[in-house]
């Protein structure tokens, strides 16, 4: 991997995990309302997917959404301005955390309906299959939603029309509170791709390098007109479900246990200083930047006005 | 040229009635439908049909017929039996720069897809601070009649009613169902375009080419003086056989055609209630939690004292819809019922 | 003991209330709720339990807390993210002799399972001619007012009020949330038992032991002789703040709390308003649509001529709720709005 | 094979067929209302699968289930009662065709949803998981129906409880127009199995001796808490997809080649004799004992009274 990507990797975790820990300052400091899901731990299978993307490309995203708002080149500030319900956020305050989009990048949205955006990530394939471009959408979502009727209905429909899209299953291992094992009578949720006749790759999550080339496998595959993938990326969400669970469903030894042998960005750090892709400088550079840059972030969005007061015109694009 | 966003520009809204010098075809509802469609189709390519059984077999009632031949299989997208994911896909497409079209075959399937309609199509926009436009037609047809018995004779028109963000449309005519759809499919909002299966063999005249019927206006399909009676969909053709007899016992009853009951004309059935003074609302869905509820509630909270009489609903029984034919024909109302009603409105 | 249909002999209703000796305890709503799980599943092994995030987790909103440890994972069955399919499994137990009690975490999520609450469950008795009974609850919650915008925060039950076979019920306290679903839990019909996620946290007494509060019943929670509020569920709290300030104008206010939209105590309501000759319709969904269009016609139509003003509702604005907290107060009526729309009705 | 389950295996695909053959005939003559989907073709799936159930085993039945409800051993007077509408059938005239049910032979019905019954036969699988009792639950289903999410979530569901539940997909080669094989990116449906790690098998459907044999297995299993199988069966049907369809989505050579390359009675037939499990004498017999069952059948419904007047109590079990 050429030194400029694998920094701009980098910096994208890194502003993902930074901007994770921002958010949940903020919402200890009472200023998010609401609920936020972190992406912590999961930041290489945003940031490697992502980085084939131009900004025609689609994504649809979860309720776990940040990261992949972030990867998909959204304004830090737009997003922290969101969540902070300003007239300035990408939804000017009618959406926060679950519903931030970003159309103007291809980001279709974070979702709250687990399932919900891969039926319209199969869409916006659709819409570039009409149109004859060579532009390709991608659906995040977690390992839950693989059990929903939406990941089945959508998978058979793109694999029997050749979609270009590439579904892509975040296995953090849990749903809410119910581990993988349990909700699965399988091991390899990629198998799942054989069901429609899809090719399915399961990839190490951890490894921003491994997501980034399976992706880019899927996604020019995609481009050039054959179809569809499912792509799984085991991963590991460092925090609770949501701000404040009590993770009940865990030891103390698994909570902690994360910061020794799960971090993507630990890991990054390691092989780009130890195969001599950068210095250890220059990465301290880049945090130090994302951490400037995220601080300029909150500022302006808490500087922003609160969001306006509803118009009756706003539900509907023809009144 | 790379699709974006949804917030592409886009064709505007319908106005213009049709002109008086129209040319005029009698054609069945089927017929006209198919008309809107191709007609729209043609003029736009982004607008494509999704749906079950829609492409050599034409729609399980002849509303496709003929356009898959017409405009092949890329336009004419027949799906697996997924309604899920079927209108989830349509919404993708509708987010992204498409005019999709699903069908779900009968209404009785929709909460199979309703997610998607209710939870992200009716909602993007608002959600996303009017980043989205979702300009989607489901159509989709209800109603009893036909002995299919209670998984495949519903009214379900009230659930999509009560949605923020949604418009719900119900034509009784070919020259209505024409001009709405082709409406609805130029609207840049997300759509319930609810026919129903008894109509789709009924004939009237339609005008050729081009037809807009604007959303949100109701139709007085026969004027009156003594008693309102607010309807949609087939039970329009009910309340006119109705207002026949009604006329021959001297009554005049005024059927105002509802057409799209989101948005609701309110002007139209306010002013006919205050002319009539008396108001009877009519529907095929069950009473209980039906749309005769916010329509008669509307009425005695804005033209109470314009009232002779309390505002009446007529509508279907409390029950699933039954097999058997004399059964079935009992449980909606029918030209008697309506007939029956109004009279003891009128007379006390 | 092979279980075979669903025709085998089941427990009678419910029908006595509390006895005036019950002791009694202050609980939380959620508490309450989770005393009656408890206490039906003590009584009853065929009372099961399914969901998402009801084991370890307790369920989103704790109501099944402790019940994993105390019944084990065959009776608290933790499912997969699969809304149709942990719905309609339920409905398969409950048709084979279990009585289900399935859990949907957010009232949002219904419309990926109501195909199996709809056309199956609340069905499956009429259409087979008698030869099933459905003893199904789904317990949901619904409502505003925690910042989760859109997709988290819907008041739906009016979809549910519209269907021919199911019950709907909907406890604004603690008491009623216990003595209703153990009334639901064992009643042989179909149920939407609908919370509040504002209420959970909510305290009142509760009577300990066996409570029974029976479905159907509306019950007056203030007298009063001006104005009749009638309402349900997190509304009622709101109307009683409401109906203080108002006696404080000399405003006597009968707080109506339906309890249970479907089977509907017409009789408690109709008698209030005409009483009072003044009827004010409050709940938290938005109105287009809404259950208060169903008793605010019903008002209209069976006392029209008892009533001194027209009915009025007073509903959720027609917009998906909005993530900002001042925008999410907004759009759902607080106890000054209710305060203002009956003193308007009352002084004109 | 022994001698009896050969000739009742016989019987019962002849009375299926035979139904098939006077509801047709009623219908033309306008005394069914409705819809009638013929179940004529696969007869073998239905008459082989429920040998193996008894009274208190449960199946699930579609649009297409008078075979079902025939091998599940209702009465054909009430059959044909219902479908007449007649106060005697089945559903006392409420559900006809589409809702025949009969839950004291443990059949929980028709259903019109594609996809409606699966779940519900899961559920009927907890049922005896909870009771701890040897009954199993039977899921008849179409290929179409495989295409719907309630498949994914319910075979998901079974799987990781290890319900005793068989998930009988009926592959006849057609969703109303659709062919499977444009409905379909693979071959095999059979394989979905592996995505909920649970047996999946394909047999042919046309086969009753190997329908039999396969749904031995997987319900033997199933009695001995070894979990669901999905079980498809290689089929065709004979008539369109209801009465009176136009099949404007078939060849006339098509249509008419299943006379003479795909008819599971002609073939069992042949086998029969060729083994000399029983002589063409006696199955000759048979056709004519069930015909003439049939006419009394018949008899008996037309005969009966008209379907009652609603009451408001039936739609409630408790008022
Ligand atoms: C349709 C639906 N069902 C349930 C929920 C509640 N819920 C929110 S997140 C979540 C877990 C999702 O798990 P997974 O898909 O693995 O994503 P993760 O949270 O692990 O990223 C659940 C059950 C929901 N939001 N939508
Ligand atoms: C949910 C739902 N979608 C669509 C239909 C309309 N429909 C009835 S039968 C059928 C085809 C079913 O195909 P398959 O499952 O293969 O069964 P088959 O008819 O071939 O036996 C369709 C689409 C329906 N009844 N229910
Ligand atoms: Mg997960
Ligand atoms: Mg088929």
């Amino acid at each position: 991997m050429d030194k400029k990507t694998a920094l701009h990797l980098y910096r994208v975790m890194r502003e993902i995990r930074r901007f994770e820990q921002r958010s949940t300052t903020l919402f200890g400091e009472n200023k998010i309302w609401g609920t936020i899901h972190s992406y912590a731990g999961e930041e290489a299978i945003a940031a490697g997917v992502c980085e084939h993307l131009r900004d025609d490309d689609w994504i649809t995203s979860t309720h776990r959404g940040h990261g992949h708002c972030i990867a998909k080149r959204a304004e830090l500030g737009k997003m922290f301005a969101e969540l902070l319900g300003k007239e300035t956020g990408y939804c000017r305050g009618r959406g926060g955390s679950m519903h931030i989009a970003d159309t103007s990048k291809g980001n279709l949205g974070a979702n709250g309906i687990v399932g919900g955006g891969i039926p319209i990530a199969t869409g916006a394939a659709l819409t570039a299959k009409q149109l004859g471009t060579d532009q390709v959408a991608v659906s995040f979502f977690g390992d839950g939603a693989a059990n929903q009727g939406t990941f089945h209905e959508s998978l058979n429909i793109a694999a029997i029309w050749k979609l270009p899209v590439i579904y892509v299953c975040e296995n953090n291992q849990y749903a809410e509170s119910f581990p993988t094992k349990k909700a699965f009578a399988i091991e390899d949720i990629a198998i799942r791709a054989t069901s429609y006749g899809m090719p399915g790759t399961r990839v190490d999550g951890r490894d921003v390098a491994k997501v980034y080339e399976a992706a880019g496998e899927a996604i020019t595959r995609a481009r050039a007109g054959g179809g569809p993938t499912l792509l799984v990326c085991e991963s590991y969400r460092h925090e609770g479900h949501y701000y404040g669970d009590p993770r009940k469903y865990q030891t103390k030894e698994e909570i902690e246990g994360w910061k020794t042998t799960f971090d993507p960005l630990l890991d990054a750090r390691a092989w780009i200083i130890r195969d001599k892709v950068a210095t250890e400088a220059e990465l301290d550079a880049i945090d130090r930047d994302v951490d400037e840059e995220m601080e300029r972030a909150v500022a302006w969005a808490e500087a922003g006005p609160p969001a306006s007061p509803l118009t009756a015109e706003e539900i509907y694009a023809s009144n | 040229m790379p699709a974006t966003s949804g917030t592409a520009p886009t064709t505007s809204s319908p106005t213009a009635a049709p002109s008086a010098a129209a040319v005029q075809k009698e054609m069945f509802y089927a017929e006209a439908l198919n008309d809107a469609l191709r007609i729209e189709m043609e003029r736009d390519p982004r607008v494509i049909v999704l749906g079950e059984d829609i492409a050599e077999h034409g729609g399980a009632f002849q509303v496709t017929a003929g356009l898959l031949a017409e405009f092949g299989p890329m336009r004419i997208m027949q799906t697996p039996i997924s309604e899920i994911g079927l209108v989830g896909t349509a919404v993708g497409a509708a987010l992204t720069g498409m005019r999709p079209v699903a069908e779900l075959m009968y209404i009785d399937f929709s909460g199979l897809a309703i997610d998607q309609i209710v939870n992200q199509a009716a909602q993007n926009r608002f959600m996303f601070g009017g980043q989205a436009r979702v300009p989607l037609v489901v159509r989709t047809q209800g109603g009893s009649g036909r002995g299919n018995a209670a998984q495949h004779s519903k009214s379900l028109e009230a659930w999509f009613t009560h949605v923020a963000g949604l418009k719900v449309v119900m034509p009784s005519t070919p020259a209505d169902a024409k001009g709405l759809l082709a409406s609805a499919i130029r609207d840049d909002d997300p759509i319930m375009f609810i026919e129903h299966k008894l109509l789709y063999r009924t004939k009237g005249l339609v005008p050729t080419g081009e037809h807009l019927v604007p959303l949100g206006k109701a139709d007085i399909k026969r004027a009156g003086t003594d008693v309102t009676i607010v309807t949609w969909s087939r039970e329009v053709l009910f309340a006119l056989e109705a207002a026949a007899t009604l006329a021959e016992e001297g009554i005049s009853a005024e059927v105002v055609d509802v057409r799209s009951l989101v948005p609701l004309d309110k002007a139209t059935i306010l002013a006919s209630v205050c002319k009539t003074r008396r108001c009877l609302v009519v529907h095929e869905a069950i009473k209980r939690g039906g749309y005769g509820g916010e329509i008669a509630a509307l009425v005695a909270e804005e033209a109470f004292d314009d009232l002779d009489a309390p505002p009446r609903r007529l509508a279907g029984a409390e029950t699933p819809i039954p097999y058997a034919q004399p059964l079935e024909l009992g449980v909606v109302p029918q030209a008697a019922d309506i007939v029956r009603a109004a009279r003891e409105l009128v007379r006390g």
